[in-house]
């Protein structure tokens, strides 16, 4: 009987320790290891390395497929991401702009391929890599346009957020959960609100008189949608509270 | 909307993107990788981006309107109808019925390929076999023994249409709708001298409305709705007065301030007796006025109509203490034998109030007859009838109608048209004409197809709406009836035709040769085509019409008749906003959308009142039997409160026996019952004039409605509530 | 009339009980397969409701709740009375309840998991059920600490994890008779992991009851609290008809007065079936009936207050609930509903049906009808009836699907029941044995004092 | 988030209330029905059959009570006991008033639906388990359950059909709740649309379906906290206050001849839709 009860009081002590310390511990923020997901197979295997990966020091004509990529932007591909809420794949009819001109990659393999899905007018299908689930809108455009035009930060490392270093990769493949506690931890996060970014939000032209107290708080957040999974904001100087991002169910989900 | 792909991978990019919809629904909760295939344009559009909605206007095909509508299109489907701001007749508004217009264009029950009949069964066949039976079915066919029936026409198509006859020798194109206010007609061009004024309810401080349905399916009822709200806000900020007469409660009459009920076809009686009531009120009337209004005095008026002498009289004094006001007669009135001398009285009392100018103003007329609308009437397919039953019609074309569905069926036309050597059918459906036509025709939806159309009622000058497809066809192998048209023409005179690669070159070509009625004439023929397509409308001014105000005092009103002991009651076909004659009845929106006044969906019902139905023992959801002299019906009874106790009331447009899964077997025809009885002015079907019996046959169903037990009761509740005018300030409303 | 015979001899009771194990009446097996059977109903509707959505269980907008809930409240009410058996007449030193405490207990915790299952079911995405759970998760989501239904889920597996203890704890003297006379089987190694090395040493024996007793103490307030969660369902919302104060007490009355009415069922089937005549005595049975009786007077009397607060009250749509239940189409369920609540128990008041078998099961099943027309009638008037007149009222009747279940869930109840008399010896046989024990001594002492009396206990 | 979190804000739950703080900046979505000039046509509910993927459930389950129009049009008798509704009848459309102390929040047991910053009444159709204790706590009754899997459903949805649903809304499976939403879809976009341009919406940038289509203009739907709105000019004028149960107007001796009004206010939901009375005139 003694080890009976000794046994069960150890085992919930030890329940009770380790579910504690593991709800305790915060989301895994932007830069932690990568959740890999699964290769998947495309039809044309596109290297990503090669468009948009960083030159070589070593070889300014950038000659050598194997060594180093053109540093293309993301953006110029992707063209529909600063535009609208899905990022898109580029038309063929972007790919074959540049491949006509470049004759030395003109009898690849991938090449080929590529001219005989143009010459038959035929789409490529292609596997979707980062899809979520019907009922979560990611707004691409919004994205973009905080980061990289109102706080100027490079391309890469804006979408690399989401979509990990797809510079070093042929074929890209999910390298970060996407799981709503993941989009959650930076939604969570300080970011740093700018003059250009929320601040320009609130004291914009055609805003009402009324909403000038506003101006300096930021918006204000609602009044229970943290309590379903959001940290509560740290109030700012004049005590108000200032969100981090949208931080409703209804953001995302509706 | 000319695009260098295939519509099959246009259509597939909508799997793009966290957009798309996907059927699982909810059903997946986590993140998956490489399941979902993206399809990416080979040559992007500018203007397509995967994710954004276009907008491209247009015109609603829904009913003969004419209202402006801008189609919101992603990735290539249409998705949604909304109207166009810019429209004077719409003003960017849209009723149910138009909305639905989606679904009819993605309804599923569309006829795909071209049908021909061999016996009793039928085979799909190709265009050009089509055509070339066509060819040679009209050989040593004379133009005289060519009959086409078509629904209301207007635009381009009718130019082509008339073309086509011309081409054929034929005089026979009998345009047919079978509900139209065609006694109306012609009672204000005797009144008004034109058969569709400018009616201007917004101007009206009260508005007296004989069974004109106008909030619901009475001739442009979106743009009257919004008349409507100007006039209930209010001209020189007094709040407008709607009072209707009529024996079934329409949804206009569910608005009215005051809902009289009338005896059926008393109409015009009430109308003289008020004009009586004025002149005794103190309004001066023309000595031939007074003399043939000398006999309808209040108590006379009051028995026969069954309206209280004390509301005629409340009535009189308003009308003639607050003006300028309006009268307006719907087909309540018209529906009888005498529906033209009802139709007339009433006008008089618009006369003698002086409304002629003030709200009953002269409309325009298209500057191009051949483009303007030529309105249906009932007289339309009692003539082709008449033809085929005589054998007088060898070959017949229908489009836009369902005369075997909207006829009373002791007029035959079934039965009829089988002795027609050869029909062809222009459908979008195999409804029930579709069924006895040798050839059906698949037609484009009216999202998919070019055309103009000239609505009829037209507020401010003329507006020609401009049709243009909202995305690529559904179905590969259906045409417009422009292109049909076309091809048919290019088979008779290919000189003139073989110019004309498609309807849309024809359409281009006609329009730019009138650029310059249109827009500066110096506009590039491009960029006015662009605008033009751009906005949707063209607004030209049109011919004002001469308005007449001549006060016709040969009305000869009969006695109410009295009742018959065998079928006692009056059957009033009730018109619905949504379903009409019963198009669209195959528009699953519409079949669910409740009846605004009984709230009851996807059936049909008979509506009698509650005290008459205490009489007879009849509860909710009782099967009637409605037996008229020309036939009976089966349907459940609904207690309604808004219907004269000798009268019921069945809703038209549900009893389909084809059309499709969303149409066929629901609810019953009351078109079937209708006895052959016929204005005596104008030959139009008196849909009122109808005698019914009703009985119980033993079997209660339960209603399918919205409504819950409570009925129409807020059980003391604080829901929807209601004042009256002296204990409200309006003045100081935003 | 005694409540057992004093002579009984340890070794007997031994023998009698642990035979329960081994061959039941023919009936037994009748039960179980019918039971196996009956249950098979509910799975099968529920398999169908699962793939077609919950629409074929013909509820609807309003009428959102149906018969699920209502009987997941009759079963949560059905286990009531076995911690009132074990647990409170523990504590009150009532020792008749000694023969009949264990299959009380054991009814708690199969009842709980029936109850359980009607949850389960009544969701519409039930393999979501997760959702409601509060453990971290990579959604950063919790539920909503706020909703009673979120307490109610908490209450019921704490009630049902403790029942499960309770009843464990207080079989392991029993376990180890079981592991000791037991040949060699897949049994003897159960009994012999459960019994915990149980050598019933004084060390043991002392530990024991400490422990038994501390989860006693513990279980009731549990019990209560289970039941008023429950009815905080309904009180907590704003409909008319649940908003009412009194709702937690009703509820825990009118579980006690269920879970009383079972244990009269299931002693006479018991009694039967497990030829228990001698333990499970008449003089047994007449106590729970007199109990039973008292808790149908406490439940009625708050039931008429109820209604007289509701009446007094200045709430018209509560009002019209009532009204509505009295006259409407639920009109011969509420009636019912009183009848076999109110006027059934009165029976139990006259003392020659106080022991009539026959009568009392047929009273028992009564009560227990009425006492699940009573959740019916808390749930569905206030749907048909609430506050938004435009919805009164629309077609509903629960179909067979419902039925099916709330039927199949008693197939369920008995299976898991029988199944548990058949593997664990459903009477206490050391406290049967602690009983004749008192009972001798008590008696001795009770002809020592020349007061001899009978049918009453020492304590 | 962290049970650390969920602790120290313990206090902090859910604590706004209208009566308490002002939440809403810079947007409150409102409405204002007039059911002067409603005629009851149903445009507005065939409207948002078109925008938020309704599903037509056909007769038989319309019969059983299953109907899925978040917004329908209920439409009332005179109850004097007159022999003919004189007066005509009264429609009242009904949808999700978007309660700000709305009783389904609080008792959704996995916060499936929620209060917005933007005073909406958030449907997150995904966390839903389908209880039904929103509906059933509801005292509107205008929330809809999937009883079905609709998007299965025989001549639900034909291949067709499909392609006319709304990519902007998700497809609601068995056994999820949902409702009127204001269009919820549509205010995302709006203020995501002017969040780029650094500014905040303008009255009628973002409309809801039914206000769109009503061909009377009987509905205004707008933010108002905005004083330049409609909405709120509207709301002022009646002297509607959002935050009360019993509005200031309704206190005073013989009534206000106002006619704005909130249903079902006493239950202290804080509705945020107000209706206009219908007139009738007294002359006739």
């Amino acid at each position: 009987m003694h080890r009976f009860i000794r046994l069960s009081i150890l085992l919930m002590g030890l329940f009770a320790a380790s579910s504690s310390y593991s709800a305790d511990v915060q989301l895994a923020p932007l830069t932690t290891a990568d959740d890999l997901g699964p290769a998947i197979e495309q039809p044309i295997e596109f290297p990503h390395n090669r468009h948009a990966g960083l030159r070589n020091p070593n070889d300014p004509t950038n000659s050598d497929p194997l060594k180093g990529g053109m540093e293309i932007n993301c953006l110029y591909c992707h063209t529909y991401a600063r535009r609208d809420s899905v990022a898109g794949i580029p038309p063929i009819q972007k790919c074959i702009g540049c491949h006509q001109n470049i004759e030395s990659v003109r009898e690849t393999p991938r090449i080929k391929k590529l001219f005989e899905y143009w010459e038959a007018k035929k789409a490529i299908p292609w596997k979707k890599v980062h899809d979520l689930p019907d009922f979560v809108r990611f707004n691409h455009e919004r994205h973009i346009k905080r980061f990289v035009f109102q706080q100027n930060r490079p391309v890469q490392e804006v979408c690399g957020a989401c979509h990990g270093d797809v510079k070093t990769m042929t074929v890209a493949r999910r390298q970060k959960s996407l799981a709503m506690g993941w989009c959650i931890s930076c939604h969570e996060k300080d970011h740093p609100v700018t003059a250009s970014g929320n601040g320009s939000l609130i004291n914009a032209e055609g805003m009402p008189s009324s909403m000038g107290s506003l101006a300096a708080n930021g918006v204000s957040i609602g009044s229970q949608a943290y309590w379903y999974g959001f940290k509560k904001p740290a109030a700012n100087a004049a005590g108000a509270e200032v969100a981090k991002g949208p931080n409703d169910c209804s953001s995302c989900h509706y | 909307m000319d695009n260098n792909f295939d519509r099959r991978d246009f259509l597939k990019v909508l799997g793009w993107g966290g957009a798309a919809v996907a059927l699982s629904g909810c059903g997946n909760t986590s993140v998956e990788d490489g399941k979902e295939t993206v399809v990416s344009y080979v040559e992007a559009a500018d203007y397509v981006m995967p994710g954004i909605s276009v907008y491209f206007n247009s015109t609603c095909a829904q009913c003969d309107a004419g209202c402006s509508i801008t189609g919101r299109v992603r990735e290539g489907r249409v998705l949604k109808l909304e109207g166009n701001p810019d429209s004077v007749i719409n003003r960017g508004k849209m009723c149910g019925l138009g909305q639905a217009g989606v679904q009819h264009h993605y309804n599923p029950d569309r006829v795909r390929e071209p049908l021909l009949r061999t016996g009793s069964s039928g085979e799909t066949i190709t265009w050009d076999k089509a055509y070339a039976l066509i060819a040679e079915k009209l050989n040593g066919v004379s133009g005289d023994q060519i009959d086409f029936l078509t629904g209301t026409v207007s635009g381009h198509l009718k130019a082509l249409l008339g073309n086509y006859l011309e081409t054929l020798s034929s005089k026979n194109h009998y345009v047919y709708e079978a509900i139209s206010p065609a006694v109306q007609r012609a009672a204000n061009l005797k009144s008004y001298g034109m058969e569709m004024p400018r009616y201007s309810i917004n101007k009206a401080k009260v508005v007296l409305s004989f069974g004109a349905d106008f909030l619901g399916a009475w001739v442009s009822p979106v743009h009257f709705s919004q008349q409507y709200a100007e006039f209930r806000k209010g001209v020189d900020g007094q709040r407008g007065v709607l009072v209707q007469v009529e024996s079934k409660m329409t949804l206009t009459g569910a608005n009215a301030d005051r809902w009289l009920v009338v005896r059926p076809g008393t109409e015009g009686i009430l109308a003289l007796g008020i004009i009586n009531a004025l002149g005794v009120a103190g309004l001066s009337l023309p000595a031939n006025v007074s003399a043939l209004v000398n006999a309808y005095d209040k108590e006379r008026v009051s028995k026969d109509t069954g309206v209280s002498t004390e509301n005629l009289v409340k009535l009189a004094a308003m009308l003639k203490e607050r003006s300028p006001s309006l009268v307006l007669l719907g087909s309540a009135a018209e529906g009888y034998e005498h529906g033209s001398q009802n139709a007339a009285a009433i006008n008089l009392l618009n006369q003698v109030l002086g409304n002629v100018g003030k709200t009953v103003e002269a409309s325009a007329s298209v500057p191009f007859p051949q483009i303007a609308p030529t309105i249906g009437n009932t007289a339309g397919a009692r003539i082709v009838n008449n033809r085929l039953a005589s054998g007088q019609t060898k070959v017949l074309f229908t489009y836009g109608v369902n005369p075997v569905f909207t006829t009373p069926a002791e007029m035959g036309f079934k039965d009829n048209m089988a002795k027609a050597g050869f029909k062809v059918a222009f459908a979008h459906y195999l409804d029930e004409t579709a069924l006895q036509a040798d050839l059906v025709l698949p037609l484009d939806s009216a999202l998919e197809d070019w055309g103009t159309q000239v609505a009829e009622y037209q507020p401010d000058g003329v507006q020609i709406s401009v049709q243009q497809p909202l995305m690529e066809k559904l179905h590969p192998n259906t045409r417009g009836m422009g292109d049909i048209l076309l091809a048919l023409l290019k088979q008779r005179n290919p000189e003139t035709y073989n110019a004309f690669d498609d309807y849309y070159a024809y359409l281009r070509t006609a329009l730019l040769k009138n650029k310059p009625q249109f827009a500066d004439s110096g506009a590039d023929d491009d960029v006015f085509w662009n605008g033009l397509l751009g906005s949707g409308i063209i607004n030209v001014s049109g011919n004002l019409n001469k308005l007449s105000d001549k006060m016709a005092v040969d009305i000869n009103l009969p006695a109410p008749v009295e009742k018959d002991s065998k079928y006692p009651f009056n059957l009033i076909p009730s018109v619905s906003a949504h379903l009409r004659d019963g198009r669209h009845t195959n528009q699953p929106w519409l079949q669910e959308s409740p009846d605004p006044l009984t709230t009851i969906v996807w059936d049909s019902w008979v509506e009698i009142h509650p005290k008459k139905a205490a009489e007879l023992g009849i509860v909710e959801g009782d099967i009637l039997q409605v037996e008229s002299k020309s036939g009976s019906i089966k349907a459940q009874a609904y207690l309604f409160p808004g219907i004269h106790p000798d009268a019921v009331s069945i809703p038209l447009g549900r009893g389909h026996e084809a059309m499709g899964r969303y149409a066929k077997g629901y609810g019953v025809n009351p078109f079937h019952i209708l006895n052959r009885v016929f204005d005596r002015e104008t030959g139009e079907l008196a849909m009122h004039e109808t005698m019914v019996s009703i009985s119980k046959v033993g079997k209660r169903v339960i209603v399918v409605k919205d409504e819950g037990a409570a009925g129409g009761h807020q059980d003391g509740r604080r829901i929807a509530l209601s004042v009256t005018s002296d204990q409200v300030d309006l003045s100081e409303e935003v | 009339m005694k409540d057992i015979n004093e002579d009984i001899a340890w070794a007997k009771i031994n023998t009698d009980v642990l035979r329960s194990l081994e061959s039941p009446r023919k009936l037994y097996w009748v039960i179980v397969f019918g039971a196996l059977a009956v249950f098979s109903v509910a799975v099968g509707c529920e398999v169908y409701q699962y793939n077609m959505g919950m629409g074929v269980a013909n509820m609807d907008n309003p009428h959102v709740w149906g018969l699920y809930i209502a009987t997941f409240i009759f079963w949560i009410g059905m286990s009531h009375s076995g911690t009132l058996l074990s647990a409170i007449l523990h504590l009150m030193h009532a020792d008749w309840r000694k023969p009949i405490y264990r299959f009380a207990e054991a009814m708690t915790t199969f009842s709980l998991m029936t109850a359980g299952l009607f949850v389960m079911v009544h969701l519409g995405r039930l393999w979501q059920f997760y959702y409601s759970l509060p453990y971290p998760n990579d959604r950063s989501l919790w539920p909503n600490f706020q909703s009673p239904l979120l307490w109610d889920a908490m209450a019921i597996f704490t009630y049902l994890s403790s029942s499960v203890i309770f009843l464990f704890v207080g079989m392991i003297p029993d376990l180890a008779i079981c592991r000791d006379h037991l040949h060699a089987g897949w049994r003897k190694k159960l009994y012999t992991v459960l019994a915990l090395g149980w050598e019933g040493t004084d060390r043991q024996w002392r530990n024991f009851r400490v422990t038994y007793l501390t989860i006693a103490c513990f279980l009731i307030p549990l019990a209560v609290s289970v039941h008023s969660i429950v009815a905080s369902d309904f009180a907590m919302s704003q409909q008319p008809g649940w908003h009412v104060t009194s709702f937690p007490p009703y509820f825990v009355a009118g579980a006690l007065y269920s879970g009383c009415a079972a244990i009269i069922t299931l002693f006479i089937i018991l009694r039967y079936t497990f030829k228990f005549e001698e333990y499970m005595t008449l003089a047994i049975l007449k106590k729970t009936v007199r109990l039973t009786f008292a808790i149908a007077m406490v439940w009625t009397y708050l039931n008429a207050v109820e209604f007289a607060s509701v009446w007094y009250s200045h709430d018209i749509a509560s009002k019209e609930v009532l009204i509505q239940k009295a006259t409407g189409p639920y009109a011969i369920a509420w009636w019912g509903m009183i009848f076999c609540g109110s006027v059934v128990p009165l029976i139990l008041a006259f003392k020659r049906f106080q022991t009539n078998i026959p009568v009392l099961l047929v009273t028992s099943l009564l009560l227990n009808l009425g006492m699940w027309l009573e959740r019916w009638m808390i749930v569905a008037p206030t749907f048909s009836h609430g506050i938004y007149p435009w919805t009164w009222d629309h077609d509903q009747w629960p179909s067979w699907v419902q039925w099916g279940m709330v039927f199949g869930s008693f197939g369920w109840f008995t299976l898991l029941f029988m199944v548990f008399c058949k593997v664990f010896p459903s009477v206490s046989m050391y406290e049967v044995k602690e009983m004749v024990y008192h009972r001798t001594l008590a008696s001795k002492k009770l002809e020592d004092s020349g007061m001899q009396e009978s049918g009453k206990g020492a304590h | 988030m962290s049970v650390t979190n969920l602790l120290e804000n313990w206090a902090e739950f859910r604590h706004t209330h209208p009566v308490d703080d002002v939440p809403h900046d810079p947007y409150k979505w409102a409405m204002s029905i007039d059911m002067d000039t409603c005629t009851g046509c149903n445009a507005c509910s065939v409207a948002c059959y078109a925008e938020n993927n309704l599903p037509v459930v056909g007769k038989d389950r319309y019969e059983h009570g299953q109907a899925m129009h978040w917004m329908r049009i209920e439409r009332y008798w005179p109850e004097d006991g007159r022999e003919f509704p004189d007066q005509g009848a009264q429609f009242l459309p009904m949808m999700c008033q978007q309660c700000e102390a709305a009783p389904c929040e609080t008792v959704c047991p996995v916060g499936a639906t929620n209060h917005t910053a933007d005073g909406l009444n958030s449907q997150a159709y995904n966390r839903c388990i389908g209880s039904r204790y929103c509906s059933a706590n509801c005292p509107f009754k205008v929330r809809y359950f999937n009883w079905y899997d609709y998007p299965t459903t025989e001549n639900v949805w034909p291949a067709e059909m499909t392609m006319q649903l709304n990519p902007d809304i998700t497809l609601r499976g068995k056994g999820v709740m949902e409702k009127c939403t204001f269009c919820v879809q549509r205010i995302r976009a709006g203020e995501r649309s002017v969040k780029n341009e650094g500014r905040i919406l303008r009255d009628g940038e973002v409309q809801t379906a039914c206000q769109q289509v009503c061909p009377t203009n009987a509905i205004t739907f707008g933010n108002l906290v905005d004083p330049d709105s409609r909405v709120h000019q509207q709301w002022k004028a009646q002297r509607v206050e959002l935050t009360v149960d019993e509005q200031e107007k309704d206190k005073e001796e013989g009534g206000s001849d106002l006619r704005g009004y909130r249903i079902l206010e006493e239950l202290r939901p804080y509705p945020s839709v107000m209706y206009l009375e219908r007139v009738r005139e007294s002359a006739i």
